[in-house]
């Protein structure tokens, strides 16, 4: 059923147990995004360290499906090279609006896989990017640089 | 048409046969339509009456001799009547149609600035440092951000009303903030996230002393309760047809008719003139100085077709109605576990539109579950954030009634709940 | 729908069966409707969208998470890309929605006057004393009041190209009237009363030059040829539903998208905020920022099914179509003794909208004998007063065509013009 | 028919051959109104002489409904008492919001009640009324007291 796809046990554990939670020091950018029609907040930090993100960290406040993409978020690109960083960025915006279409990448994805379901909902669309894109202003402001902008 | 005897009541699930969307199932389940206060449903009526014109008396207004023309211009001028006629405004010509109340808002906004620009400018509508607007904490973003835009573009300052504990206007600083310095006092008349209803008196009584204006944003009172514009005694109202059985495009600015005329105009295009030369243009009187271009001529006639329908059933029948059903509905709530309601927890002085959070369920959750059941609330912060930061929550969930409410879809509502505390609790 | 195989043709006849109106009589006689300049007639397919919409889909947009406003919000989304598309706009986020073309262009005079207010105010859009905005003596009033409007509120200067004898713009004056102190110039693509086809290109080369933006009135062009705003190569351009299939209620602003986000808001209220507080509000980027409140739903929704409608005969046919007839009712008028025509007399760079006078016959006259005989065209000045200044008269009475036109009904045009002088001769 | 009802010999009549047409001297007060949806015109003067109005002139441009109307006005009010000639004007303007309803004054409205079909013809009314509504202004500023503004 398609609700059951939205609401995976996977998402729902990430949302009642986030992973990495929390704003940390040291970082090299932040960047807090809020989604206007529901009032939704995050706040990222990204440390860099060499080629490596050193660090994700995070704080928010928000629906199931915004915190626990943040918590996914912060599982896949702490500790990854930048570069990689931004291939799974790039590919779960991909997910995101390929509005039920795109399959998964899931050795890239992991536990971003979950969220596919969320891609038939586009009013829930912006709640699982909402952490990406925070994420994509905290890099550059740390210092990495990005491809071209990607819409939500 | 499905009125009954008693002037009083109706009879619902008969008049639910004249909606059509009604019979649509959501995700399996019969549509539980409990949005109203975001955008009511249309009956058969109004969309009839809305098709016929357009396949038979379909012209452009005020500009023809043309029989097609005139017909369009008898439609579009008798919904102006009707109109009038609902708010028992004194003249038609008090009724300026635009697009919704937003525009409503902005235009009175506008002609603020647009007098204070001017040296000609009548002093009513002239603002400047160390003037005052008063709104309050309860707006919705279309009664605050154009006069927060406004006090920008002419330097006056924005004073608000804070709300109480249990969601009420907090009128104990009434004489202070409404002062010698107020040229205008703009609040809600029902709210449409605490369902509050507020009574103008006292702030018109004020602003009658200090000489200030009062609009009030009726587009949560006219579609639930009878609005009578001269009992009162405010300036301007503002409201808006698609939550009041209407169509979309089409919003109602009415103003007193000497007010009107002191007002310069805002948009400029045709039909609000009087003269055109390239050098310079003089300006038609109210209301077709405030309505440049063409109008939304289908939509007035669609609104004027729901007042029919509204007028029919009656409006007290109508708040009565919505009174039982927010009645059961506080009732019903009171009983789900965790549950806290924002806004007045008793039926009196308050509408059919609550909004309530259950602990430590993000309201997008609960919006989602529920729609899996198809019950339609709204989540968010319904276009009124500072009442959510008045409250310490980023957004709320919202059920909201209307003329085709039943006891059982509350019912669903509540069963709804019950499975949210479930999948999250 | 009514295409037919050969691209550039349709077939007229079948394609009036889906105007439910031209089946209607007026004063006894089969309607013939010449006046689609001002309001065109809507086919049953717009009709039927529409009403689909209302009665299965109806919600508010951009606001809920629940299916009726998810479906709503594609809906009305899918008519923004709809719109884009058939105008060649690069993104769909150019494309912002409002009730008219006057609104469309009311909003960026607005734009214009708030970021001259305001010190942070992006410099095109900054306008006072010794500036200059520059229009034709061409315009609809909705593209000329604007503008002295705003001269009026920033201390610029309005000046304009004038007009040949035969209806066409002079731009003889180009590169004086158009100079360093020139901030925009907002000509019309194609005139209401004379059916100049304006080609804007020189204007736009001698505006890049000098760095002044560019806006075309489209309200008469969008309709009636294929626009493609790149191609064009202007800066904005304004159109309007309800004359080009669609409903009345819902305009078109198009502008490029960096100029969208260095416009200042111009209304404030719902959904085109970022977060508001009672202090201060952040706003939305474009298209939302300027689509303040509960935008023209199903009437947005209405013009994507007119789009649809118009794309599937093909514009290139449309406008093929209009040049017979046009060509056809030049020809037969120029057979009707003392009967003058106002604009070019050749079918080249004009569109199907004839502007003329019987000697001696007020147009008013004129137009009230023809509706005697069923026969629907405008008397007036058109909303285009300066135009009748410049050829001498107080009004004109004026035949315009659709898709939907017939020779025939050029003929009963004729013929009506017979009686008329019979009446008044 | 209804056609025959607006344009009536008489109107023809008028309009072709105005009677008093021409802006003269003396005159006490002057209006000029415009209707602006298609941009008629008429400018009329009052003369007053004790409790009589010793001319009404005019000047105008416009249709025949309009024009037509102001040599009627010319007509029925020239040499007429004050207080006549003001219930005159009321029982046209009654005559002509009528909607085809009201049954005309012949005694009162003579050549007048050839406007009654105009009634019937909304875009019409304001043709008919252009020269009375600027007579009632150019009146007031003549010095006559008239009674509540009636709108056209
Ligand atoms: C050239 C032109 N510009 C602007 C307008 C205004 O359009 P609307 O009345 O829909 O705002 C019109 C039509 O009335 C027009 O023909
Ligand atoms: C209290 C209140 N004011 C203003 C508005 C704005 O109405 P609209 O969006 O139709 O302009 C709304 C509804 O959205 C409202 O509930």
């Amino acid at each position: 059923m398609q609700f059951d796809q939205l609401y995976q046990e996977i998402i729902l554990e990430h949302y009642k147990r986030p992973h990495g939670r929390g704003l940390r020091e040291p970082f090299g950018g932040e960047a807090h995004h809020v989604n206007p029609t529901c009032g939704d907040e995050v706040t990222i930090r990204v440390a860099v360290a060499g080629e490596k993100l050193a660090d994700v960290s995070y704080e928010g406040m928000g629906c199931s499906i915004s915190q626990a993409s943040a918590s996914v978020l912060h599982d896949l690109l702490t500790d990854q090279p930048v570069g990689e960083a931004l291939k799974v960025h790039d590919a779960f915006v991909e997910l995101m609006q390929g509005r039920g279409q795109v399959e998964p990448d899931e050795e890239l994805l992991g536990d971003g896989v979950a969220f596919s379901g969320v891609a038939r909902y586009p009013a829930r669309v912006k709640c699982a990017l909402l952490p990406w894109m925070a994420f994509k202003d905290a890099a550059v402001r740390a210092g990495v640089v990005v491809g071209p902008e990607v819409k939500a | 048409m499905t009125t009954l005897a008693n002037p009083t009541t109706f009879d619902v699930a008969a008049l639910r046969a004249d909606f059509p969307i009604l019979g649509r199932e959501v995700n399996g389940h019969p549509l539980v339509y409990l949005d109203s206060a975001n955008t009511s449903q249309k009956p058969r009526q109004v969309l009839e009456v809305m098709r016929a014109h357009h396949e038979r008396h379909n012209g452009n207004v005020s500009r023809s001799v043309h029989t097609l023309g005139t017909e369009a211009t008898l439609a579009y001028e008798g919904a102006r009547e009707k109109v009038a006629a609902f708010v028992n405004a004194p003249s038609a010509s008090e009724v300026v149609f635009g697009k919704n109340s937003t525009e409503a808002i902005n235009l009175v906004a506008y002609a603020f600035s647009n007098a204070s620009a001017s040296a000609g400018g009548d002093p009513r509508f002239r603002l400047g440092p160390g003037d005052e607007i008063v709104v309050s904490e309860m707006e919705h973003h279309s009664n605050l951000v154009p006069w927060q835009l406004l006090c920008e573009r002419t330097g006056a300052t924005l004073r608000w009303f804070s709300l109480t504990e249990e969601g009420r206007l907090d009128e104990s600083s009434l004489t202070e903030l409404v002062n010698e310095r107020t040229k205008l006092v703009s609040v809600v008349h029902m709210s449409n996230i605490l369902g509050t209803i507020n009574d103008p008196s006292r702030i018109v009584a004020r602003a009658r002393e200090v000489g200030a204006l009062v609009m009030l944003d009726c587009s949560q009172s006219v579609p639930h309760l009878p609005v009578d514009v001269q009992a009162l005694g405010v300036d301007f109202i503002a409201f808006t047809g698609h939550k009041m059985l209407g169509p979309t495009g089409i919003g109602v600015l009415w103003g007193r008719g000497e007010l009107l005329e002191a007002m310069p105009p805002v948009f400029g295009g045709g039909s609000m003139i009087e003269t055109v030369t390239m050098a310079g243009s003089t300006f038609a009187p109210a209301p077709a100085r405030f309505e440049a271009g063409t109008p939304p001529i289908v939509e007035a006639v669609g609104l004027g077709a729901a007042i029919d329908y509204l007028s029919d059933l009656g409006m007290a029948a109508v708040q009565a109605h919505e009174q039982e059903i927010t009645a059961y509905a506080l009732d019903a709530l009171s009983s789900v576990p965790t549950l806290q309601i924002f806004g007045p927890a008793v039926v009196e002085g308050r509408g059919g539109t609550i909004s309530f959070a259950l602990e430590g369920i993000h309201p997008h959750d609960v919006g989602q579950v529920l729609d899996d059941e198809g019950v339609e609330v709204r989540v968010g912060h319904h276009c009124a954030r500072p009442v959510c930061v008045r409250y310490g929550v980023p957004a709320t969930t919202r059920a909201s009634f209307y003329v085709y409410t039943t006891t059982e879809e509350v019912d669903a509502l509540v069963r709804g709940l019950e499975r949210v505390r479930k999948v999250f609790g």
